[in-house]
């Protein structure tokens, strides 16, 4: 296997290898379209064959051999162990607590890892209407842990959300408990810089690792906060050759008809 | 039992100016057939239900079929923004859309709270989220039993449900097989209910993963092959992801975007 | 993954004396062989949850193994009464049986709100009748939108559900078809679950009107061939119709019960 | 055919018979074990061939060939339109208002057509420990209406019931409403001496029918109230040959095996 740092890569494929690496095998994992669907795939194939994939068309234990468009491609279907209804894989499968890890993207993101996925700009006539909640919100509360992907910048890492979505820890330390929000909540960020993790005391996101290359001054300069960053920082390991190459061979096939 | 009426006839019949109208269909399912009679019947002032409003919703919304959109997410799945809802929305154009919004579980369980004939549903959501305060659509609920605090929703019974399914037969039993999103809540929650079928077949056999509608719980059946297309119908034919790519620069401007729908739905004879 | 046990070791591990045991199967797939080796095991001071307390549940209760019954239905289907349970309730023989009863809606209720994470469940049942005011397990609620008064039910959280499907495979994936009841509802509402199978398959391949649970959802399944009779398993054997007439003898009489039980449940070897 | 008068029957054949009159095709009739699933059954055979039978079991539109034991022989899930689970039976289509007629039998029936079918006796000692409740209080409240089936004696129609399970006209006009119950409750007691309907006024049950060769003042004798008869009595026009004769092969068939 060739050394990791002679590779190259682009951002995309660092933020998805690095998020499958949180995916360990035997977990169910509730995935989302999109970067989500490609890391949780790349897990399976790579180093979790027995992780569980349930998407919110009610496909559990989906094993696609290729890369859906939509949460609802017929090859979700066809290699699933079970196919529900939308109403059952939200309330017993998601509600009942039965998720090991959501993963979510989002347009925009607080230091407290709430999430917005709705409008920017005012609600009511916004600059930029978005897709909206989907399945995010109860992602966001349900699942024992949430990992959140997105691109960094000024505009998605923010300040102040223009619309909570999603809670991640709210306003603060107990208020996951006050809302009722049975999952610890986000446990970790994945963007194109680096890694971000809640501070255990103050639920404050923290830097913690870069990706190779990324200086912790340009991922502050990429946040719409005084970013903190860990005394310890890593840098997180680049994506090896075996990850790149299930990667790629997977994203050529995406959305490919049977 | 359900009647079998052609489409344009079953539309004419079921379909009113000012209805709320569930289409459903998670994905694959999608009800275009249908949603294109109703543009051609030029229905207005419609509220239209739809857990993830994509592109027959986009067509619907730029054509100016639609008044109010209940809704859980609003995007052309795994390509990006709905082009046509996005100029309602922020632009008000062709009219101004007015927005019930939810998350995926809450409108689920609206539909579920209509299906069985409960005023609400009660759910873990909203709490925390901006959205439990965009309208009178979302309260709150105690516990009876452990004082906890849970979010009620309330029960959404449309005028009118009209969902695709791959086949019926002569007594109007549906029967539906792959992802089922929440068709047969929406059918059952619905005063009146449309069900387009890829084929009218004398006997259905069972099949692994299938549901049955009851004809006498469906109000009409209409055959519509390629009803679904370009979403898919599992057995019949596969999702033209490509289309959905097409759309997104089909739509983009409100020009290209009517004289496609003009060409492709308005005059479909024009196309064969 | 579920794991694959014998039924003895399955039974040793996952119930315990005083727990709350779900035993589902709606007049099918009743998990008869798991309920003779709980009480081959003596477990005292179960709290058994049942819609339709049967004849499993009348072993079970005659047998000494039962503290209180949460049930809807308790009789022989077809065939009148349970004698066991009666002298239990009307005599407290072989000890009282504390109640906590229910409609069948109600207590499927109940473990749709356990398989949910919900604390309650909404319905409209109980109004006007005694049975709301057994025990503090019916409640009221009122409807946050319309004002209207329904009646909420506990969530039912078994510490362990048993029930009993066709066929598993070897990473304990189960497929069960036929009536299912509420088995998929008490096995997730449930800490633990223990799943007794007619035989462990390499592939379970597609059924029409099959529901798969996932392994990973499931702690235990054991191979448990005839399992379910004299109660039946589609697609391998019918209802033992006569067994549940003569039952009625059997029964009806502590001595007989007791000498049938020995003879065929405590020291099966004896039978072949 | 033959003359009906002229044929024997027994009283439980009698009651069968008019029972299953009531169902007309096309309707939904939820049914319970026993002589409602006879009653519907002889329906379907005889002048209601899409009677739609829907049992608890979740068999919606089972057409046995045979009568079951049970309400979940298998017979009635081979032969059905859809076999669902018990939430969905309850929930969606009894309590979703999609059941026009529920059929029930009780241990006792009072004058407003309450019903028990719990405890003869005190709750906490009863003399006689019924079954319980069964899905009857839900059939009670939710289908459209009810017909009551049962044997006709002072034990069993009673001035005060040991125990209500399943509410007819609860304490008198209007009560279904203040309820919350949304069918309008119990139109027919069919006996095994003749026929009871509701006084559309008080809700009061009134002797409408007798079966051929019963007189009125037996059917009081049976009943452990005053009860009314009314001014315009008829007798029930007795089983017919073809009726019984499907009766009769019925019941020939009851729990066998396929």
């Amino acid at each position: 296997m060739s050394v990791a740092s002679e590779l190259e890569f682009t951002t995309s494929e660092v933020m998805t290898v690095v998020a499958s690496r949180e995916l360990r095998d035997g977990m169910t994992c509730f995935v989302g379209i999109g970067l989500p669907s490609t890391a949780a795939n790349l897990a399976r194939l790579h180093h979790a064959p027995r992780l569980v994939l349930v998407y919110e068309s009610g496909t559990i234990g989906a094993k696609p051999r290729r890369l859906p468009l939509s949460i609802g491609d017929g090859e979700l279907a066809e290699t699933a162990d079970a196919v529900v209804g939308v109403p059952e894989i939200f309330n017993y499968w998601l509600q009942g607590g039965h998720i090991d890890v959501g993963m979510l993207g989002a347009a925009q993101i607080d230091r407290l890892a709430n999430l917005n996925s709705t409008v920017i700009g005012s609600y009511d006539s916004p600059r930029v209407r978005l897709p909206g909640a989907g399945g995010a919100p109860e992602i966001a509360g349900s699942s024992r842990s949430v990992i959140v992907v997105m691109r960094q910048s000024r505009r998605s890492f923010v300040e102040r959300l223009d619309f909570v979505t999603s809670v991640g820890f709210g306003e603060g330390p107990g208020d996951r408990a006050r809302l009722g929000l049975r999952g610890r909540g986000p446990v970790l960020v994945v963007t194109d810089l680096g890694l971000l993790r809640p501070d255990p005391e103050t639920c404050e996101l923290v830097l913690t690792h870069v990706h190779p290359g990324v200086s912790p001054e340009q991922v502050r300069e990429a946040t719409g906060w005084d970013l903190r960053v860990a005394d310890d920082l890593e840098t997180t390991a680049a994506p090896t050759a075996a990850e790149l190459k299930i990667l790629r061979s997977l994203e050529a096939t995406k959305g490919a008809d049977g | 039992m359900a009647e079998i009426l052609g489409l344009a006839e079953a539309v004419a019949e079921l379909v009113h100016d000012g209805d709320c109208v569930a289409l459903e269909g998670f994905t694959h399912l999608i009800p275009f057939a249908a949603g294109h009679e109703v543009i051609r019947q030029a229905r207005r002032d419609l509220t239209v239900a739809r857990l993830t409003p994509d592109l027959i919703s986009d067509q619907l919304i730029g054509m100016g079929c639609v008044a109010r959109l209940v809704f859980s997410w609003g995007g052309n799945p795994g390509v990006g923004s709905l082009h046509r809802f996005r100029d309602a929305v922020e632009h008000g154009w062709p009219a101004p859309l007015a927005l019930e919004e939810h998350s995926h579980a809450g409108l689920t369980n609206r539909y579920v709270a209509g299906a069985s004939g409960l005023p609400f549903a009660v759910l873990r959501a909203y709490a925390g989220t901006d959205l439990a305060r965009l309208s009178g659509q979302v309260a709150e609920v105690t516990c009876p039993f452990t004082g906890e605090r849970l979010a009620a929703v309330p029960a959404l019974n449309p005028d009118v449900a009209i969902v695709h399914a791959q086949r019926a037969d002569g007594e109007g039993n549906v029967q539906l097989w792959g992802i089922s999103g929440v068709q047969k809540e929406a059918v059952l929650a619905a005063r009146r209910s449309l069900v387009t079928v890829e084929e009218v077949v004398d006997e259905l056999t069972p099949r692994p993963g299938a549901l049955v509608l009851p004809g006498w719980a469906v109000t009409a059946v209409a055959v519509a092959p390629g009803g679904a297309y370009p979403s898919y119908a599992a057995g019949y034919y596969d999702r033209d992801n490509a289309f959905y790519q097409e759309w997104d620069l089909v739509s983009k401007a409100r020009e290209t975007f009517l004289a496609w729908m003009r060409e492709h739905v308005l005059e479909p004879s024009a196309v064969a």
